[in-house]
């Protein structure tokens, strides 16, 4: 099963190889990228199966842990890895007027995530993450928008704090343990504990916090959101906040499993929810409704996360499954219904596909029933009541507050939609293709409607793999849980 | 305890003051370039810590033992995580110095107040929508000092 | 109780109130006019008027609503009549209550102000606008009042409350704040002064009756005869002990009704929003204060 | 032709209307008139400075309503109209319009001198001098102003009038209204203008209670016929 | 395949038909022809009504651990039959001419069908639902597909009111949420019956946010007090005969959920037992208070409208209040006012809805300063109108009243003056504002550019006069719906009323709705005898020969009274609620309006590493403290 860290290694040579290809025959070299991405979505297809409920690590150089770098591979870390090679397909840009370096800015991305995901040594965790930062720094400063240099200034400004901050958490944890594998560090937890430990994982949730839009660490995502295009946009808040987001739960579950951290992300979570459906209500544009919104979404999965154990861990899978698809598709939608909400108005004669879809999109993304939206949150309001703590039942009445106020806007939008006099302007320039995406998007959540027990079994069993630090430990270090010392 | 003082206690200090100014200068300064200077300097804060994380006090590097077991040696790795993470710094310092020179050549400021207000402005019209804050503000910020 | 009795009652009590009422009105110009040192109308004046009405050679009607209305306004209160216990004929009395009794009672007012509607006249419209606002101020303390007597009767039904006096005490005794305020809400409910902004003759042309001519003022005439013996009835029935022979009966149900006519002629007349007032404040507090004493 | 059929029908419902046949109607139709003179509801039209006599008639020096005398307020309800004073042509109008308004049996009374040949104001180019040019009048009170007690003797020379309406043919003028309508149509023809029409179609309320008599048509009604919106009452349709 | 299994088979392919269908006309019969089929298959499980049986479906799904079922009890049924028979009525009035005046005017009629048979739909689904979870997943599906019958009115205002209808029914869902997580926090299941459970195991204050989230939940849908803002502008501004169906049924649904769970499985003497203030004041009289002043405030509102489906729309939040009121008293004759007047209220609603829809088509106006003298011209549809509002007001003979006294009565009974005079002050207030409506409307001047108005065709003529048949016979005969009262009192647990063909046995004081209505009808017919037998003819007059003080009248002149219509009444209580609510709510939207700014303003902070260096500077320390401590 080796052949997994082609995942790695495969997106990371075409970066460098595009360039180079691109002197001889653009066309090669435009077609590496999808060609690649199309091979790595059929690896991780073709290995679903073979990769068992156990999980298996790589040992790259044939080091063993603690020592040598290792990427750990199960079925979580495979179906985001099959996700990441999805949503890059779609967000892959196909205009002719892309240059190559932007390509192998886009591989780097990939070959960044694929790591960031099967990593399983924290510090390998935090070279994968400079490079995705890195390389989302520079697809956004590519944006033609000279705007978007100021906001990739400012993202990186926040971005690389947060990063150095990541590393001083780590620098804590190895100074408390001497190791940075997760898997020796699992089987150490109780050195992290005290104020020392406390504050390492601060600075590492912080630190990832940035690009997972956590509550007070994402005032860059507006501005960026609003001076991208579209389906980059999609991308960042489709794919890597929750990027950032699996590097906060790795270093949850194996380490953290702690009642004041998870309050603590509960907090956090509660915040961010409140804070994001706040200020999109205030919006007045599409781009910058839909980028608070998305915080306030990464919120709630943040709530989801701070359930502890399983229950908590496939709730909140659920939730950025969810997201995933449909922030997805509404900023791809918002490729074709850009603007402030004045331009909207009447828009669903201009195109009542479109509008049928944005409604379908945030129906579910309210918890409508019979949406899959509706049942991930049923459960997570439903298990949030369960917890013995008061702090959690009061965020159950900042989950409904956020909703309502959730509601309001996205209404007041729909309201727009449906005006009869058609704005003056029209602004947005359809794109069929992002368009075709939406659509997809939309019939997967529909679709997926039908199979919401199945899903719900799968993810629950990946919740349970991925919650249990011990199969983690004994596929990653064998040796320890059978005596042996490492 | 500052009294008993060690040179691993004085590194510790001077790593964290390092890092504490560079928090500093980011918090107070408006300078675009002396904003990437302290984070320059927290950085190399952070990696001063982490650096420290395997020093002895008295310790040799490893390569220069001939038995491991028993002495006192600096821990290798961190040393080696420091060099990458030095590596990464200097290429997002490098990025962001090149932005910097866009945006330079695009707002004719490097203040970041001026910046910002700018690029919300233009993020609102291009919108189409009000930008946000008071309705009240003037919709071009000229500072005293600022040439336009 | 035998088909014939029903039969004689359905045709009597019309007929008895009718007579009473004719009494009654004469009594009411009776006391105006000496109120105001006149002599007033010779004995058989109400039967003149409403004879000369009904004999009209001509009249005008603007449409089958406007007739439909004086029918509703008529009927309703014959209904009212036959709802109400009187000695000898309680047979019928007993199928409804008070309730029923009160809600009989805003029948005539919807027929009146269905015919005056149809009648296009807005000093008629504005006249039915001052009414229903009237009947809101004054049903108000009358609820209370028959909210108070049903319960400290423990019956809806007039016959109850009537024995239950008759065994005890007449409920003026025992409930006198409760009477006062019934009091209060009868000059309403009659339409007297000061509470007579609807018809007000000067300014709105007598409001509510401006087009009626001949068997339509008749009607009116006639349906007055039967608000002024219902309001008696009803009154001493809830308050006085009802009777237990007409002679008993009679001069009580005069005696209410001689009470709102001797003070109406002493005030002049409320605006509408003043008639709320004062109906919403001294009645509903005596009522209250009533009700408070015997719950 | 037409003409002679109708005068023959009138004069038939006349007759019926007269004398019936069954001796209790007769008693019945006397107890009415009788009722009728008991009970007037009088309309003041306060044109001039007679109404102010009026007040002293009803109350308590006086008091009208032990004659069964009571003031109304509309013509509807009114079974006497009293003008009190000079009646100017633009009143005329008014005061026609409320005649016709009033239901029968209806009766006129002419107050102060003005009505009766204009008075002080006989040379005023704007001023209609006799009042039974244009309407019936049954009585008139002459004096500048009468006093209550004249106004009173005037009321009681109706009342007496109408109780011996079937009997010695007064208190009907208002049926002269109807029978020579063309006559009182013609003077208010002459003083209005060609255009005069009101909204109350006294040609098919004469029609309708049988009370069209020879001069109920005549010249003025044809004119009058031209210019008419005639005003049908809307019937109620499905 | 039980009887409950066939309806809702038939339920679903009504469903898919008419959503398929394409051709108007065979649209229309279809439609029509469903839910005649559903009141047939209604009349099939009658046993329900009257035996107090249940119909448990043999469909059921199980999802994430829940168990999803749906059963039919006597009291599903009673308001599924309002609701078919409501359905049944505004297909039919849209299904002709009424239809096609929709389409010219650029209406969308199969989409407007398709609303009206998902309206039915979802709203059965709510009343079949067997456990708590599906209960609210048919509750969602009742608000969205009133939505989308709300947003198919093309104006400005209808949209408005629209989305504001959304924003509360989120916030009623989202309380009802709010409450499913408490009891399953309790018991780890959404059974009925756990709600029991659950509520007895709570302490007292978690019992008040227990009882006070369903009702939240339910009291919006249902427009009671605080929450009745957004009900009329919404049911109002929507297409004829949806309205006339939302208006009669759809907020009730508010009150079957109110029936089954706080009424059935968390009990009246439970909530009796919860004390807030005094001994006067606990949970069940709070409750009851809140109906009580949603019967006033709501009826002047109405009282105010100069628009003829608001006025209605505003009555039929007032409404509501009385069938609260009546099963607040917890008795038999108090809650069978209550269920009664369900559909009583339903059928009049639905009727009085119909005839204004009827008077737009014809004049396109419900403007009641714009109406007038209607009378001559649609006499049927006045008639309708006066049977309905009759029965609005609550005056024999209709059904309104027979409800209303039942609710008195009871009143009446367990002494609470206050409440009566409450409930007594609505009903006047409906009296004045009812003829208001048919004055405005019927009676008075008829306008110039109504002359040539007819009478509406027989299409829309037929459900009107159906309806008003019901709205009197209903009156006329209450032991024809007492039965089914009596069931469902049987079911949910509460004392059951003893009646009789004609009304209620009560000692001391029953009703016998034949009597009273005979006397009544006697009484007009001696005043018919007096009216047409004695005096002479009367002549019919044209309404320009009217009394006006001398001045001639013509079509030039306005000589009718409609605005302001009660102004000495309005010149003393205007004021008195002017807004109350309206303000309320604009200081909650304020108030979020200000926080959200706040976080905005964090957003646009100047320096976003704000927290970050927060955090590190406690971090570093952190770093140093355990430095120093490994140190010494």
């Amino acid at each position: 099963m080796n052949h997994l860290i082609l995942l790695v290694v495969l997106p990371l040579l075409s970066a460098f190889i595009i360039p180079v290809v691109a002197k001889h025959s653009l066309t090669i070299s435009r077609l590496i990228g999808p060609v690649v991405l199309v091979f790595i979505l059929a690896l991780v297809v073709l290995s679903w199966n073979s990769v068992g409920s156990n999980g298996f690590a790589i040992f790259l150089g044939g080091f063993l842990p603690p020592v040598g770098i290792v990427f750990y591979i199960d079925h979580f870390s495979l179906m985001l890895s099959g996700l990441i090679a999805g949503m890059l397909l779609i967000v892959w840009p196909w205009n002719s007027y892309v240059a190559p370096r932007q390509y192998s800015l886009y591989m780097l991305l990939t070959a960044a995530s694929f790591g960031l995901v099967l990593s399983a040594d924290l510090f390998n965790l935090y070279v994968f993450y400079e490079l995705l930062a890195v390389a989302t720094y520079g697809l956004i400063a590519r944006q033609k928008n000279p705007a978007a240099a100021v906001a990739a200034l400012r993202y990186l400004f926040v971005s690389a704090t947060g990063s150095a901050m990541l590393l001083l958490g780590i620098a804590i944890i190895y100074t408390l343990t001497g190791t940075l594998n997760i898997a020796h560090l699992a089987t150490m937890t109780d050195q992290l504990h005290g104020l020392a430990g406390l504050s390492a994982f601060a600075l590492i949730v912080i630190g990832a916090g940035v690009k997972a839009e956590m509550f007070l660490l994402n005032t860059w995502v507006p501005e960026v959101y609003s001076t991208i295009e579209t389906p980059l946009a999609a991308l960042l808040a489709g794919l890597i906040s929750k990027l950032a987001t699996v590097l906060i739960i790795r270093v949850l579950l194996m380490l953290f499993q702690q009642s004041e951290v998870l309050q603590m992300l509960l907090v956090v979570g509660v915040f961010g929810v409140i804070s994001g459906e706040m200020v999109a209500w205030r919006a007045k544009d599409m781009l910058r409704m839909l980028s608070f919104s998305s915080i306030a979404q990464l919120g709630m999965i943040f709530i989801a996360f701070s359930i502890a154990g399983e229950v908590g861990l496939w709730i909140g899978l659920a939730m950025m499954l969810h997201h995933l698809l449909v922030k997805g598709g509404l900023f791809l939608l918002a490729d074709k219904m850009q603007g402030s909400f004045d331009n909207l108005r009447g828009y669903a004669k201009r195109s009542a596909m479109a509008v049928a879809i944005f409604i379908i999109f945030i129906l579910s993304l309210l918890g409508i029933p019979p949406f899959p939206g509706f049942w991930i949150k049923l459960m997570l309001i439903l298990n949030l009541a369960e917890q013995n703590n008061t702090l959690y039942h009061y965020a159950i009445g900042f989950i409904l507050l956020a909703t309502v106020i959730e509601a309001a806007y996205l209404f007041k939008l729909v309201r727009y939609l449906f005006q009869d006099e058609e704005a003056a302007t029209i602004v947005s320039t359809p794109k069929s293709l992002t368009f075709w995406y939406a659509q997809i998007f939309a019939l997967v959540l529909l679709v997926s409607l039908a199979f919401i027990s199945p899903i719900s079994n799968r993810l629950k069993d990946m919740a349970s793999q991925v919650a249990n630090p011990d199969i983690y430990i004994n596929t990653i270090l064998p040796s320890h849980l059978s005596g042996g010392n490492p | 305890m500052l009294i008993n003082i060690s040179i691993e206690g004085l590194l510790y200090f001077g790593a964290i003051s390092l890092s504490l100014i560079g928090l500093f200068g980011l918090l107070v300064s408006n300078n675009v370039f002396r904003m990437l200077l302290a984070l320059v300097m927290f950085e190399a804060g952070a990696n001063l810590i982490l650096v420290l994380s395997g020093f002895r006090e008295n310790g040799i590097a490893p390569i220069f033992l001939a038995d491991y077991s028993g002495a006192i040696m600096n821990d290798p790795v961190p040393q080696a995580l420091v060099l990458t993470a030095i590596v990464i710094g200097v290429g997002i310092q490098a990025l962001a110095l090149a932005l910097i020179l866009r945006v330079k050549k695009h707002y004719k400021s490097l203040d970041m107040r001026v910046i910002r207000s700018k690029l919300e402005h233009e993020i609102a019209t291009q919108a189409n929508v009000e930008p946000p804050g008071s309705h009240h503000a003037p919709k071009q910020i000229v500072r005293a000092g600022e040439h336009q | 109780m035998s088909f014939v009795e029903i039969i004689s009652e359905l045709v009597l009590m019309p007929l008895i109130a009718f007579v009473v009422g004719l009494m009654m009105v004469l009594m009411m110009r009776k006391i105006s006019a000496r109120l105001q040192r006149r002599i007033g109308p010779p004995f058989f004046q109400p039967i003149y008027d409403i004879v000369k009405l009904y004999g009209k050679d001509t009249q005008v009607s603007h449409g089958l609503i406007h007739d439909i209305g004086i029918v509703m306004a008529v009927g309703g209160y014959i209904g009212a009549e036959i709802l109400l216990p009187v000695p000898g004929m309680e047979g019928i009395a007993d199928k409804g209550g008070i309730i029923t009794l009160s809600y009989f009672l805003m029948i005539p007012s919807l027929g009146m102000a269905l015919g005056v509607g149809q009648c296009a006249n807005p000093n008629g419209s504005i006249g039915i606008s001052r009414a229903l606002t009237a009947m809101l101020a004054y049903d108000i303390p009358f609820i209370i009042v028959v909210f108070g007597a049903a319960w400290h009767y423990e019956s809806t039904s007039l016959i109850g409350m009537i024995e239950y006096q008759q065994a005890n005490a007449w409920g003026i005794i025992e409930m006198p704040f409760l009477a006062i305020a019934g009091l209060f809400a009868l000059q309403g409910m009659l339409g007297k002064q000061p509470f007579e902004i609807y018809i007000a003759p000067a300014e709105i042309a007598t409001g509510p009756m401006v087009e009626m001519s001949g068997k339509y003022m008749g009607g009116l005439f006639v349906m007055q005869t039967f608000q002024l013996y219902t309001a008696g009835v009803l009154y001493a029935s809830l308050f006085l002990g009802g009777g237990e022979s007409w002679l008993d009966l009679l001069p009580k149900a005069f005696l209410v009704v001689a009470i709102p006519m001797s003070i109406a002629f002493l005030f002049p007349r409320y605006k509408t929003e003043d008639l709320i007032r004062i109906l919403w404040k001294w009645p509903v507090m005596l009522a209250l204060i009533g009700l408070a004493f015997i719950l | 032709m037409m003409k002679k059929e109708l005068k023959i029908k009138s004069n038939k419902t006349n007759q019926q209307k007269q004398k019936r046949t069954n001796p209790l109607a007769n008693v019945f139709d006397d107890f009415i008139d009788f009722c009728q003179s008991k009970s007037l509801f009088m309309l003041h039209y306060c044109t001039g400075c007679g109404a102010i006599e009026l007040p002293p008639a009803m109350t308590s020096r006086f008091d009208m309503e032990r004659l069964g005398i009571q003031p109304m307020v509309t013509p509807r309800q009114a079974d006497i109209l009293l003008v009190t004073g000079y009646v100017s042509v633009k009143t005329l109008k008014r005061v026609i319009l409320t005649y016709e308004q009033m239901q029968a049996p209806k009766y006129v009374i002419g107050i102060c001198s003005c009505t009766v040949n204009g008075g002080m104001y006989w040379q005023s180019y704007a001023t209609a001098k006799k009042l039974n040019e244009y309407m019936p009048v049954d009585v008139y009170i002459a004096g500048c102003m009468p006093r209550p007690e004249a106004v009173l003797e005037g009321l009681n020379r109706l009342k007496n009038n109408i109780k011996n309406d079937r009997k010695e043919q007064k208190g009907s003028a208002w049926k002269d209204y109807y029978k020579n309508y063309d006559y009182y149509l013609g003077n208010q023809q002459n003083l209005f203008g060609k255009e005069w029409q009101t909204p109350v179609d006294v040609i098919a309320e004469a029609k309708l209670y049988g009370l069209e008599g020879e001069g109920t048509y005549g010249e003025n009604t044809k004119k009058l016929k031209m210019v008419q919106h005639p005003l049908l009452p809307q019937e109620m349709k499905l | 395949m039980n009887l409950l299994d066939q309806f809702f088979v038939i339920v679903a392919v009504a469903l898919i038909s008419i959503a398929m269908l394409r051709n108007i006309k065979v649209n229309s019969i279809v439609s029509t022809l469903w839910y005649v089929l559903m009141v047939v298959m209604l009349a099939r499980m009658s046993s329900v009504a009257y035996n107090a049986d249940t119909i448990t479906s043999a469909f059921s799904i199980e999802l994430l651990g829940f168990r999803m079922y749906w059963k039919f009890t006597a009291l599903s049924w009673f308001f599924s039959i309002i609701t078919v028979v409501s359905a049944l009525a505004s297909s039919l009035f849209m299904s002709g001419d009424w239809g096609k005046q929709y389409r010219q005017q650029g209406g969308n009629y199969g989409l407007l069908q398709l609303a009206l048979i998902l309206n039915v739909v979802s709203m059965l689904i709510l009343l079949a639902s067997g456990d708590l979870l599906s209960l609210f997943i048919g509750w969602e599906f009742v608000s969205w597909a009133s939505f989308l019958m709300m947003v198919l009115m093309p104006s400005k205002t209808a949209k408005k009111a629209a989305v504001k209808y959304v924003i509360y029914a989120i916030v009623g869902a989202m309380a009802l949420l709010a409450a499913l997580a408490m009891v399953y926090a309790s018991s780890g299941s959404l059974d009925f019956t756990q709600i029991t459970d659950a509520f007895i195991q709570m302490t007292d204050n978690m019992k008040f946010g227990f009882v006070l989230l369903f009702f939240i939940g339910f009291a919006i849908k249902m427009g009671l007090l605080p929450f009745h803002l957004w009900q009329a502008v919404a049911y109002a501004e929507t297409p004829g005969p949806g309205a006339a169906f939302l208006g009669a049924i759809s907020s009730r649904m508010g009150l079957f959920t109110i029936l089954v769970v706080i009424v059935q499985f968390i009990g009246l003497g439970n909530l009796e037992e919860m004390n807030i203030a005094l001994p006067y004041l606990n949970m069940k009289s709070l409750l009851a208070w809140i109906a009580a002043l949603t019967t006033i405030i709501p009826t002047y509102i109405a009282l105010q409208q100069h628009d003829a489906k608001r006025l209605l729309a505003w009555h039929g939040v007032g409404q509501g209040g009385y069938m609260l009121l009546g099963i607040m008293m917890y008795d038999s004759i108090g809650s069978a006012g209550g269920l009664m007047h369900v559909l009583n209220h339903a059928s009049y609603q639905a009727a009085l809805f119909l005839t204004v829809v009827a008077v737009v088509y014809r004049t396109g106006t419900s403007d009641l300063n714009k109406l007038g003298g209607l009378v001559t011209q649609m006499p049927l549809t006045f008639l309708v109108m006066l049977i309905g509002i009759i029965g609005l007001a609550g005056l024999p003979p209709m059904n309104g009243f027979v409800s209303k006294w039942m609710v008195y009565r009871s009143l009446l009974v367990n002494g609470e003056p206050l409440l009566f005079v409450a409930a007594v002050l609505g009903t006047l207030g409906t009296i004045l504002s009812v003829y208001k409506l048919i004055h405005n409307t019927f009676l008075g001047q008829l306008r110039v550019e109504h002359q040539q108005v007819r009478e509406v065709p027989w299409s829309m003529m037929v459900p009107m006069l159906g309806l008003s048949v019901i709205v009197f016979i209903t009156g006329f005969m209450p032991g024809l719906i007492l039965p089914w009262i009596a069931s469902i009192q049987e079911t949910i647990g509460l004392p059951v009323v003893t009646y009789h063909l004609g009304g209620i046995e009560y000692a001391k004081g029953g009703l016998d709705m034949i009597w009273v209505s005979g006397i009544l009808f006697y009484g007009f017919g001696v005043g018919a005898l007096i009216f047409y037998f004695l005096g002479g003819k009367a002549k019919r007059i044209h309404q320009y020969d009217n009394y006006a003080g001398g001045h001639f009248l013509s079509s030039e002149v306005k000589y009718h009274y409609s605005n302001n219509f009660y102004p000495g009444l309005m010149h003393l209580i205007g004021n008195w609620y002017r807004g109350s609510f309206k303000w309320m709510e604009n200081v909650i939207v304020s108030a979020l309006s200000f926080v959200s700014k706040l976080f905005e303003n964090m957003y646009r902070s100047r320096q976003p590493v704000m927290l970050l260096v927060l955090v590190a500077v406690v971090a570093l320390f952190s770093i140093y403290k355990n430095y120093s401590g490994a140190g010494s």
